[in-house]
């Protein structure tokens, strides 16, 4: 009596996400992000979120559903990244302004430290230490401590409520197979979760047709799966050029 | 004259030995992975977790799925692996990059360098710098000599928030090729028509030639 | 009468909800992946980063790299996945492990249990079990009422050193289904033909019935 | 001018271990063992070595090469496993009497908490808290920590200078595909090495024949690669009845 992961749509997926949730949101300079589900939230309209993501978006036109997004529309509360602001000045995010009025609060975190932050949640660590950050402001009034006379950073665990991830192939159990880049965060995402839910740009695949060697993510940590329908109701399915 | 961007990318190749591991930040750093290597084996690391990726690709063939650090649609050369960010940070914390390659605001003498805040924002972009540059085995830097104004980007000491405390190797600017030297830049090389005056004259602090 | 180590298995099957998955120990909870399930969707886990693993594999159809926890060569189901040893104890600490079952040398009415090192011993044998005691939604102990002496392996507090402190969920013994309750254990299902005198007689400390 | 990372022999191969040296032996229970490598180092010598593995071997017959054979040749000054006796009292391990007599030193480590400490040493997590052996002997006099209202143990990366692995299949760069349970500690040893050596059940294949997407092991962490030869040189090649 396996469950049924699969849902009908973006929005009935998305459809008990409540005001306060933690959502993690997959994605690297586009590949592996989830960009219907992100539209199905400002859909679902659910308030003072904390958003956990690389960026809040970037600058570039046309603009694709982020963040930043989120943040116009009201629902967001704090986001937890690596960028709050681009590195080049000329480049303004969206997310910027509302960050500098303080109608948004945010935590920056060095990728590697909000990577591992989001792996060591999904591993019941609920903390390490890291050289990262190790005498620039933002270890400032921090825990430290010398470890085989090296200076480390305390970091602690980052878990999640919701993960919005994205993925080439899934199975029915939800093991997940992503191409090239688009692997990034999410792995890491569907672990530190308590629900993770899945936008997929295959054709769902019977239980067994992917092998056990060649899972990326295990279906354990998968609870929904949407298959990604056709442009415009789906976003950013253009087609890939090189052979899988 | 001084070096062209894609001059400055060459001189810093030039120092690459074969069989490195090679980290390449966003912006002028990803010229580097079009430079010719000649015999040298190179392996190009992305902090997105491309492990072997090589030049940009040519319009009409990218993989969409297949970006590097900046974004840029890169093929993969035979070999390549892909893993996910965790472990593409395991790989830079655990001291697998034989270097990493970053633009700057500002590098010092001490070896610090500044390339995540602006002066006055409340917010910046870090993205996997920090962990770079805390882990790498060497870290160069590239960056234009001096700011719009005309103001020296090699400094005594950072004036922005800084990256990494005490972890540069080398700089390469426009003018020339250095290593921090505690109180001052030793200078490594000059680019062509450039004197050690003009070098001096462009540097807030000393220049050890 | 009492139950055999089969009987036991699936009386502790019973208690498995639709949709768990199932962390077995070596020795006698290995029995449980061959008790059928009924319209039970169960998912097996072993701790050497297999997921979704089925019965003991038929003899001459063995894949030799593939075993459980206890060595066995087993079979794989539909949907089953292959982790590392790394992610595979991510998902136990990571409270994924809806139960796990393992056997034990004696198990506490305040849930301690111990399995890991005998009375005397210098060493012992860990494996898994501190890991998935600490961090399973919940525990199941699977063990013979008495030692071959006699002696009571349910008791007040562990004589050997434990694997985890006050975690025990459910005791199978030959003689019945237990619940540590703090100063006994509470009666839960009896094995057909024991008594609740047996079982006191037994024990070595009180039984709620 | 990629290095050739293929070596003739399992002598030439461990050639430069020296005596003092830590090394970290994959497999779990047979599957993923490098019984090869293990008699090649038996048969090199070095002594006063560390060994990190799962066991020190089983107690069954017919006995293949492991950790118990290299303390009988008076190889192994320590050991650090989830092992040191037979969970069963009536399963006598060879390495047990030398435990006892105090000849060999050994180190205890809960299976997922060794298997983390090699990840932390392979990630530059110098240490990290985690919730088990909480409450037993072994955190008798350590460090604990209460975060989030739960007690948890810190412990410390395992750093190995010399990993011994056996995988399926590589390619010439050392990209490495694990069948089935032969994964287990292998990737984790091979990050956390300084010097990775494979033993490999299949020819070498080109650069690039195994697909990105597909690798376990990246070829980054691997610098030894070793054809298993067939029997009796090569130990454990037994044909495997399932398909790949």
């Amino acid at each position: 009596m396996a469950r049924n992961k699969t849902y009908p749509d973006f929005d009935a997926a998305v459809a008990d996400i409540p005001d306060g949730a933690v959502i993690a949101i997959g994605g690297f300079a586009g590949p592996g992000t989830p960009y219907n589900l992100i539209a199905a939230l400002a859909r679902r309209g659910a308030k003072r979120l904390t958003c956990i993501a690389n960026t809040t978006g970037g600058a570039h036109k046309p603009r694709m559903p982020d963040i930043g997004m989120l943040v116009e529309n009201g629902q967001v509360a704090k986001v937890i990244c690596s960028f709050t602001a681009a590195t080049r000045a000329s480049d303004v995010l969206p997310f910027t302004k509302y960050y500098e009025s303080g109608e948004v609060e945010a935590e920056i975190v060095p990728q590697g430290t909000l990577a591992e932050r989001l792996r060591a949640a999904g591993a019941g660590i609920p903390a390490f230490y890291t050289p990262t950050a190790v005498g620039t402001e933002l270890a400032e009034g921090r825990e430290t401590r010398e470890i085989n006379g090296r200076r480390y950073l305390l970091e602690y665990a980052l878990p999640v409520d919701f993960a919005f991830i994205r993925a080439a192939r899934a199975d029915a159990v939800g093991n997940l197979r992503f191409h090239r880049s688009q692997r990034n965060f999410n792995p890491l995402m569907a672990m530190a979760a308590k629900t993770t839910i899945v936008e997929v740009e295959e054709d769902i695949l019977p239980a067994g047709a992917i092998d056990a060697d060649d899972v990326h993510t295990m279906g354990l940590v998968v609870h929904r799966l949407i298959r990604v329908p056709p442009p415009p109701m789906g976003l950013w399915t253009r087609k890939r050029e090189a052979a899988r | 004259m001084s070096w062209t961007r894609m001059q400055m990318a060459e001189r810093l190749v030039r120092e690459f030995q074969d069989g490195w591991v090679v980290n390449l930040g966003v912006g002028m750093p990803t010229m580097i992975a079009d430079v010719p290597m000649g015999d040298r084996d190179i392996i190009f690391h992305a902090e997105n977790g491309v492990i072997g990726y090589g030049a940009v690709c040519a319009p009409g063939t990218e993989d969409l799925n297949l970006v590097n650090a900046g974004g840029q649609n890169v093929v993969l050369n035979p070999g390549a692996s892909i893993v996910h960010h965790a472990d593409s940070f395991a790989l830079i914390r655990g001291g697998r990059m034989d270097v990493t390659v970053m633009g700057a605001y500002e590098v010092a003498a001490n070896g610090d360098f500044a390339n995540w805040k602006l002066k006055g924002a409340k917010g910046g972009g870090i993205g996997g710098a920090m962990d770079l540059a805390a882990s790498a085995q060497r870290v160069f830097i590239m960056l234009e000599h001096r700011t719009r104004d005309g103001a020296s980007r090699l400094l005594p000491r950072c004036s922005l928030p800084i990256t990494a405390a005490g972890v540069v190797t080398l700089v390469v600017t426009d003018l020339g090729l250095f290593a921090p030297s505690g109180e001052g830049f030793a200078l490594r090389d000059l680019a062509p028509g450039v004197t050690l005056e003009e070098v001096r004259a462009a540097t807030a602090c000393p220049i050890i030639a």
